[in-house]
């Protein structure tokens, strides 16, 4: 059963596994079905179970992270499933190196998320469903990233799905929660659609799903390669553009993008869940791992075309709308958003390394924002009672027993101040002093994120896509990669523009509002993760600086390109390694440190002041910005009018305003023409109308009618169903 | 004419016939007698097939447990009985009945009868039937043997053998248990302070979703798209 | 004296050598002839056995009650079953006008038949049997269920609420105590290995390298609750709920009179004797014996069963219709179950035949050996449910009596205000 | 006809024919009859037809294997278990609608 592991690997780590996902998924089942009752007791269960599973999967990632050619004889351990006519369907785990680390980032994150949350969600009345959620969604990316074969990857994939829509929609009083959450629902479900056709493709031409077998496998790949799909393509490009569709769904690239900055209605920890460790980050986790796929479909080919200008463009407009955001959580979402974009091209132009790098180090540090900017809502929301508390005057009312009724009340919707959002940032500033901690946390996030030079890891990972771009593009000429570089340096230009302004909004200047002015710094439970989280935002970065970069490859010496040379062996044909070039390097150094300067000219020099309307309004196209590019309305006018018109009374519709409009005309015109176009009108537009109406009910009755209700018809029809087929396949078919 | 032919013809007539009565009469707990006449006819083509064990089984599970069941739930839905004994599509399902009887026996029935489709000129397009379609007379490939002299312990061993039918086994032993659960638990008697409590709640609960569902005052402003008009459905 | 010994295996087999070639008749017809002329005289011995049961019956009873019984008809009322025939026969034969009549009719002779079919497999003498079928144990409990339809069909077809509920009452007692008498057959049918009453009785019979042991000693618990279940099976005293007069009349045959009450009647002693008969098979060797005749052995030990049956009714009150279901559900199943699972367990442990011995392991006995560790299994299981049992009533009682103290003391409360 | 290989001068046919028929009369039970415990009925008649045929190929095509034999077991458990849910649905739904006429079980439709 258990395929033969590597020499230096011991052989309990295929069990260990085996078992690295089970822990969250039987804690999710011992709290929904028995301890949902009591809050403590689920909350340690949880906490405790993700726990467990970090420390399995870092004894598998200690144990293999130094083995040279994992990815070809990864550990894995399979059986068979399902017998499929001539083929067996297997299903097991495995671990490559790309899995590896994702093990080792996977359940940190998780962990640290799940802690954090037990002080973030303390005073939810439905505290243990929370955990119970969390718990499944851990689960479910654990799964996803030790399954060693599509089916598996595609059950948690959807499972993650689910979870994300009940986390998303968990504050369910709310309309806003739970219709963003069919949004996020549905929105995916596209992309996911598109990954099942991949799935089905790729298995009918491979038959297999293993990523091994298929991945690295030099002829099913070239088999791939050679046999045609539709539109030009070949199979391979084909089914990776499927396989892209579900990344595009789960990382909200664009055109699916549209439901990651509304699942910000779900609780901080969640928005840090779905869009730092876990959903996002295994839709590109997906990508990679089927880059050798695209790989085999060839140099220049169509797949890599869409995967990459895709990719820069949802970098480039991410990053300009979250200039415009004021919601604390959708510029983070937006960023998230482009960031994604930067790793989706970074694929799409053959950096492979970079992608997984940054996808790496981003995980770090933006879920680190999230957990920071969480950490300052709650902490203004606690201000926001205080003040109140202060306001209202009657002192018995302590501000911890405000806080208590704020989170009691979430459920039902804020029933006091509707006026007040603890989200905008307009109504913050000046939270430096009241939480220190969050503030340099943030801060380190925000830098990491702006890639400020050297000391942070964003920059290392997004100086690697950098280089990469500039190398395909600049030096060997290759458009595409030319035009993907100059979109990236802009948006990293923005992000660190928008970064800056976020933190000056948020943490500088004078405090805007009462809120502000009375906010508390939280509770260790959640400070603390930002403690670690932030450490790796800042030392992440090391693990794969390049050999030859000046001062530091010496530095780290023989640990440069670890990364690089871990993931090596997951490719059969090396992309090559662009030699070390300043110019890229520059190019991040200086887009960063400009756009910190700018943000800090627009909005540090001369903070913004209560009531003081933000700078970036005056830009001409900011209401477009803000408005996020009109996508969600475009799709309202692309998807649902029609839906909605079809949907309509349409016979009426036509009927009122054509007699209407021909009426007006007849007495203005006189009896006489009156008549003769009331008698045309009546006779052929009214005729037609009415008949299109008819039409349309007709169809809806005949329909209806189906349904009766009646088992018994349902049964009739059934049984003449197969009344019909025996008479077909006894008399007449062979 | 030998006496297992006789009593099969008996049989089958016992058996077609109280069948027949079972589907149509508006008497239930004639119905239910007739049914188990229909089980015991049943039982007596086991004992021609020469496995008594299945016939014993037959009268002790069907005649024994399943027919007082059903007796018995006649008996409580007292007067469901005299009313029409058919529904609307009688009429047609009788015909599709029939239909199925038909293919059925032609196609499994004795006597052999050659389709040949291959003139017709719409179906032999359709259906690519070049040569004849043989119906009936399938050569069945008889055994031709006696049945052991311990097919009961070969049948109890099968049971228990793991290569052969134990999973199912234990799992019939799970479902068995389940509806002795299930069952109990549907059609106990409750107390009708339970319903109304519960009925209550229900109501409340309603109640609360609907007041839950106002739009609010401050609801962040969602484009009321695509997304947001399933959601109210 | 061979001739003595297969008396009857003689006399059946001339009969069929008379039809076959004396009367020439064609096999298929001699065949079925045969049969018919079985099915009658079996019919003819249980009806006549059941004229001559009500008699002895009553008698006993009456000693037992010290009182005379039947005593004007004939000599020490000899005639008394052929009066009460007469009686029967000239009896008006009411119908209820509301009456399913069909059913109503059908009912009697269901039951009769049902009551008749048991013997088609009851071994009177080697080689003089209805039929050996290889599940003869099984067909018995089977057909025991036919007579549950014929109290449903009594019940609903007089169209009488006293007759419904007995029906209802007769149907759950007898579904009920189905569940006991078949886990303890099982237990015989364990160590027997067959399902056929000829092996069962051969299991019993003193041959080369076989002790015949009846099972009753083997197996006392099982001979106990089958005993029981077998009363209540056939609806005797003290298990007689279903003719309970002070509750409901006289249950499910309240409408009937004249033959088809004798039909009942007929049924219900047929069945006693059946019961009594199978009990003497699985349990008392059946027709195996030294020096008498197999055919004298069973009637016999069958006379003997039945004669217990008999001194029960005499002795012990009739059981409330709670009792009696809390005694099946609360305490034989359970104890049953637990014996049959711990009965398996010592034949696999201790096996008799090397075979066995090699298949499983185990430890060879001798069958006496065996016998006595079933037994002392058996009783333990029986001592300890006996125990427990007493225990929980001890328990149960106590809480009642506490509960009417309370209520004693709130009306006096009550009372004083 | 298949005489030859019939057992007991009964052909495979015939069991073949009646289970044919007794499972048309059960669906036309089960389609046809306004009242759920006659519904069930029909299903009986059916379950009985589908035994009957696969111990008549047991009989006939392999009366060593026991696997038609514990097919049919496992449809007499299935039966019992079916019956008695069933039954026992149809006592609720009688208590709650006073009804067991499967016309009138229409809740669900919207």
């Amino acid at each position: 059963m258990f395929a033969e592991a590597p020499v230096t690997a011991p052989p309990y780590l295929a069990t260990l596994l085996w078992l690295a996902p089970l822990p969250p998924l039987v804690a999710f089942a011992l709290i929904a079905l028995f301890f949902n009752r009591y809050r403590q007791l689920s909350s340690t269960i949880a906490v405790v179970s993700m726990l467990a599973s970090t420390v399995m999967s870092f004894i598998v990632f200690f144990n293999v992270w130094q083995l040279k050619d994992l990815g070809k004889a990864p550990i894995r351990s399979t059986f068979p499933w399902l017998p499929t006519g001539d083929t067996v369907l297997n299903i097991g785990v495995g671990v490559d190196p790309l899995g590896a680390t994702f093990l080792f980032m996977v359940p940190l994150a998780c962990s640290l998320i799940f802690i954090y949350s037990t002080g973030y969600m303390a005073n939810d009345p439905y505290y243990s469903r929370f955990f119970a959620y969390l718990s499944l969604f851990g689960g479910s990316m654990m799964g996803l990233v030790v399954s060693d074969n599509l089916l598996t990857l595609f059950i948690f994939w959807e499972l993650m799905g689910f979870c994300s829509y009940s986390l998303i929609g968990f504050f369910f009083r709310k309309p806003s929660a739970y219709r963003a959450a069919v949004k996020a629902f549905m929105t995916t479900r596209v992309g996911d659609m598109l990954l099942l056709l991949g799935m089905a493709y790729l298995y009918t031409q491979t038959g297999t799903l293993s990523f091994h077998e298929i991945l690295h496998n030099e002829e099913v790949l070239t088999k791939l390669a050679e046999t045609p799909a539709v539109f030009g393509l070949s199979a391979a490009a084909a089914i990776a553009l499927l396989i892209f569709g579900g990344t595009v769904g789960k990382s909200a690239q664009w055109p699916l993008h549209v439901w990651l900055p509304d699942a910000m209605e779900g609780p901080t920890p969640v928005s840090a869940m779905i869009h730092a460790a876990t959903m996002v980050s295994a839709g590109v986790f997906m990508l990679l791992r089927f880059f050798p796929l695209l790989q085999a479909a060839g140099e220049h080919n169509t797949a890599f075309l869409v995967v990459a200008l895709i990719g820069a463009f949802t970098a480039f407009m991410g990053a300009t709308i979250a200039v415009a955001q004021y919601d604390i959580k959708r510029v983070l979402a937006f960023s998230t958003i482009s960031q994604l974009g930067f790793m989706v091209a970074a694929t799409g132009i053959g950096a492979y390394v970079a992608a997984a790098f940054h996808l790496l180090t981003h995980a770090f540090f933006k879920a680190l924002l999230f957990l920071a900017s969480g950490s300052v809502i709650h902490g203004v929301e606690h201000g926001h009672h205080a003040a109140h508390a202060h306001h209202a005057g009657h002192h018995g009312h302590s501000s911890h027993a405000g806080h208590e009724e704020e989170h009691g009340s979430e459920h039902e919707e804020h029933a006091h101040d509707h006026d007040f959002d603890p989200q905008d940032m307009r109504n913050m500033g000046g939270l430096a002093r009241r939480m220190p901690i969050t503030f340099a946390t943030f801060l380190i996030g925000g830098a990491a994120l702006a890639g400020v030079p050297f000391i942070t890891a964003g920059f290392w990972s997004k100086d690697e896509i950098f280089a990469d771009a500039y190398y395909h593009g600049l030096v060997k000429g290759d458009g595409l990669a030319t035009l993907v570089f100059v979109l990236l340096v802009l948006s990293a230009l923005m992000t660190a523009f928008y970064t800056t302004r976020q933190i000056v909004m948020t943490f500088l200047g004078e405090p805007r509002t009462e809120a502000a002015a009375h906010a508390e710094e939280s509770v260790p439970s959640m400070t603390f993760p930002l403690i670690v989280l932030a450490v790796f935002a800042l030392f992440i970065g090391f693990i794969n600086v390049p050999k030859d970069f000046p001062v530091f490859g010496a530095l780290v010496g023989g640990g440069a390109f670890w990364l690089k040379n871990f993931l090596a062996s997951m490719l059969l044909e090396k992309p090559e390694a662009p030699p070390f070039n300043a110019v890229p390097v520059l190019f991040s150094i200086v887009v960063a440190l400009g756009g910190i300067a700018l943000g800090y000219m627009v909005y540090g020099v001369r903070p913004l002041t209560a009531g003081q309307t933000d700078p970036v309004e005056r830009l001409p196209f900011f209401k477009f910005l803000h408005n996020r590019w009109y996508w969600d309305d475009l799709y309202r006018a692309i998807f649902v009018k029609p839906m909605q018109f079809i949907a309509d009374r349409y016979s009426e519709a036509v009927d009122r305003g054509v007699i209407d409009r021909i009426l007006e005309g007849g007495y203005a015109l006189g009896a006489r023409v009156t008549k003769g176009f009331a008698e045309f009108d009546r006779v052929v537009i009214t005729g037609f109308s009415d008949a299109v109406g008819r039409a349309f009910r007709a169809a809806g009755d005949w329909v209806r009618d189906l349904q009766t209700g009646q088992v018994q018809g349902y049964l009739l029809s059934s049984l003449a169903m197969a009344l019909v087929i025996l008479i077909v396949f006894i008399f007449l078919f062979q | 004419m030998t006496l297992q032919q006789v009593i099969f013809i008996i049989l089958a007539i016992a058996v077609i016939g109280s069948a027949l009565f079972v589907v149509t009469t508006s008497n239930l707990f004639r119905g239910a007698l007739m049914l188990i006449v229909a089980f015991f006819g049943v039982a007596g083509f086991y004992v021609l097939l020469d496995n008594g064990l299945f016939a014993v089984a037959q009268v002790m599970i069907y005649i024994g447990a399943i027919s007082i069941l059903i007796i018995f739930s006649v008996m409580l839905t007292r007067g469901m009985q005299a009313m029409i004994p058919r529904n609307a599509q009688a009429g047609s399902v009788a015909i599709a009945a029939a239909l199925l009887f038909l293919i059925l026996l032609l196609a499994f029935g004795p006597f052999r009868l050659v389709v040949d489709l291959s003139g017709v000129p719409i179906l032999s397009a359709l259906f690519r039937t070049e040569s004849a379609r043989v119906l009936g007379g399938v050569p069945w490939q008889f055994a031709n043997r006696e049945v052991p002299e311990t097919y009961i312990a070969d049948f109890g061993r099968a049971l228990v053998d793991l290569n052969q039918f134990l999973l199912p086994f234990l799992l019939v032993a799970f479902l068995v248990d389940a509806v002795l659960a299930g069952a109990i638990y549907i059609a106990r008697q409750r107390k009708p302070a339970e319903v109304i409590a519960e009925r209550e709640a229900i109501a409340k609960e309603e109640a609360e979703e609907l007041a839950a569902l106002q739009p609010q005052p401050n609801a962040p402003t969602l484009p009321q798209g695509a997304i947001a008009s399933t959601a109210d459905h | 004296m061979d001739a003595i010994t297969n008396l009857l295996k003689i006399i059946s087999d001339f009969v069929a050598e008379l039809i076959r070639s004396v009367l020439g008749f064609s096999p298929l017809l001699a065949e079925l002839v045969t049969m018919g002329i079985a099915a009658v005289v079996l019919i003819t011995f249980a009806a006549l056995s059941f004229m001559g049961l009500t008699y002895v019956e009553r008698k006993v009873v009456a000693r037992i009650q010290d009182r005379l019984g039947p005593n004007q008809a004939g000599p020490f009322g000899l005639l008394q079953p052929l009066a009460d025939g007469i009686k029967m026969f000239t009896k008006e034969d009411t119908t209820p006008a509301t009456a399913d009549r069909w059913v109503y009719n059908a009912a009697p002779l269901v039951i009769a038949v049902f009551a008749l079919a048991t013997y088609a497999v009851i071994p009177f003498a080697p080689g003089v049997v209805g039929t050996n079928l290889n599940v003869g144990v099984f067909y018995v409990l089977a057909i025991g269920s036919g007579s549950i339809v014929a109290i449903l069909m009594a019940g609903w077809g007089s169209n009488n609420k006293y007759a419904l509920l007995g029906a209802f009452r007769t149907v759950a007692q007898l579904i009920g105590y189905e569940v006991p008498m078949l886990l303890n057959v099982l237990t015989v049918v364990l160590v027997t290995g067959s399902m056929s009453l000829i092996d069962i009785i051969n299991h019993q019979t003193l041959a080369d390298g076989n002790p015949g042991i009846p099972h009753i000693l083997m197996l006392p618990l099982p001979a106990l609750v089958f005993l029981i279940s077998g009363i209540a099976e056939t609806g005797r005293s003290p298990f007689d709920l279903l003719e309970a007069e002070s509750e409901i009349v006289a249950g499910f045959h309240t409408e009937y009179s004249g033959m088809k009450f004798a039909l009942f009647f007929l049924g219900e002693y047929v069945n006693a004797l059946a019961v009594s008969f199978v009990f003497s098979t699985l349990f008392l060797g059946g027709y195996a014996g030294p020096i008498l005749p197999p055919y004298v052995w069973i009637l016999l030990k069958a006379a003997l069963v039945f004669f217990v049956f008999m001194w029960l009714r005499g002795t012990l009150p009739r059981v409330r219709i709670d009792q009696m279901h809390a005694l099946n559900w609360k305490f034989l199943v359970p104890m049953s179950t637990v014996n049959l699972v711990l009965v398996m367990l010592v034949l696999k442990l201790f096996p008799t035949s090397e075979s066995a011995a090699q298949a499983f392991g185990g430890l060879l006995v001798t069958p006496w050996v065996q016998t006595i560790i079933l037994a002392a299994v058996n009783l333990g299981v029986l001592f300890t449910a006996l125990t427990l049992a007493a225990r929980a009533a001890r328990r149960f009682r106590q809480a009642e009596e506490e509960m009417i103290m309370r209520r004693r003391a709130a009306n006096l409360a009550a009372a004083k205000a | 006809m298949g005489l030859q290989n019939a057992i007991n001068g009964i052909p495979l046919e015939w069991y073949l024919i009646v289970a044919a028929a007794l499972f048309s009369i059960g669906l036309y039970g089960v389609l046809a009859r306004k009242n759920a415990v006659a519904m069930l009925m029909g299903v009986e008649l059916m379950l009985n037809s589908v035994n009957l045929n696969l111990l008549a190929f047991w009989r006939y095509l392999a009366p060593e294997s026991a696997a038609g034999l514990a097919f049919a077991a496992f449809v007499f458990v299935v039966a019992a278990a079916e019956t008695a849910v069933g039954l026992a649905l149809i006592i609720a739904v009688y208590r709650s609608l006073k009804s067991v006429d499967p016309e009138t079980l229409t809740q669900l439709k919207l």
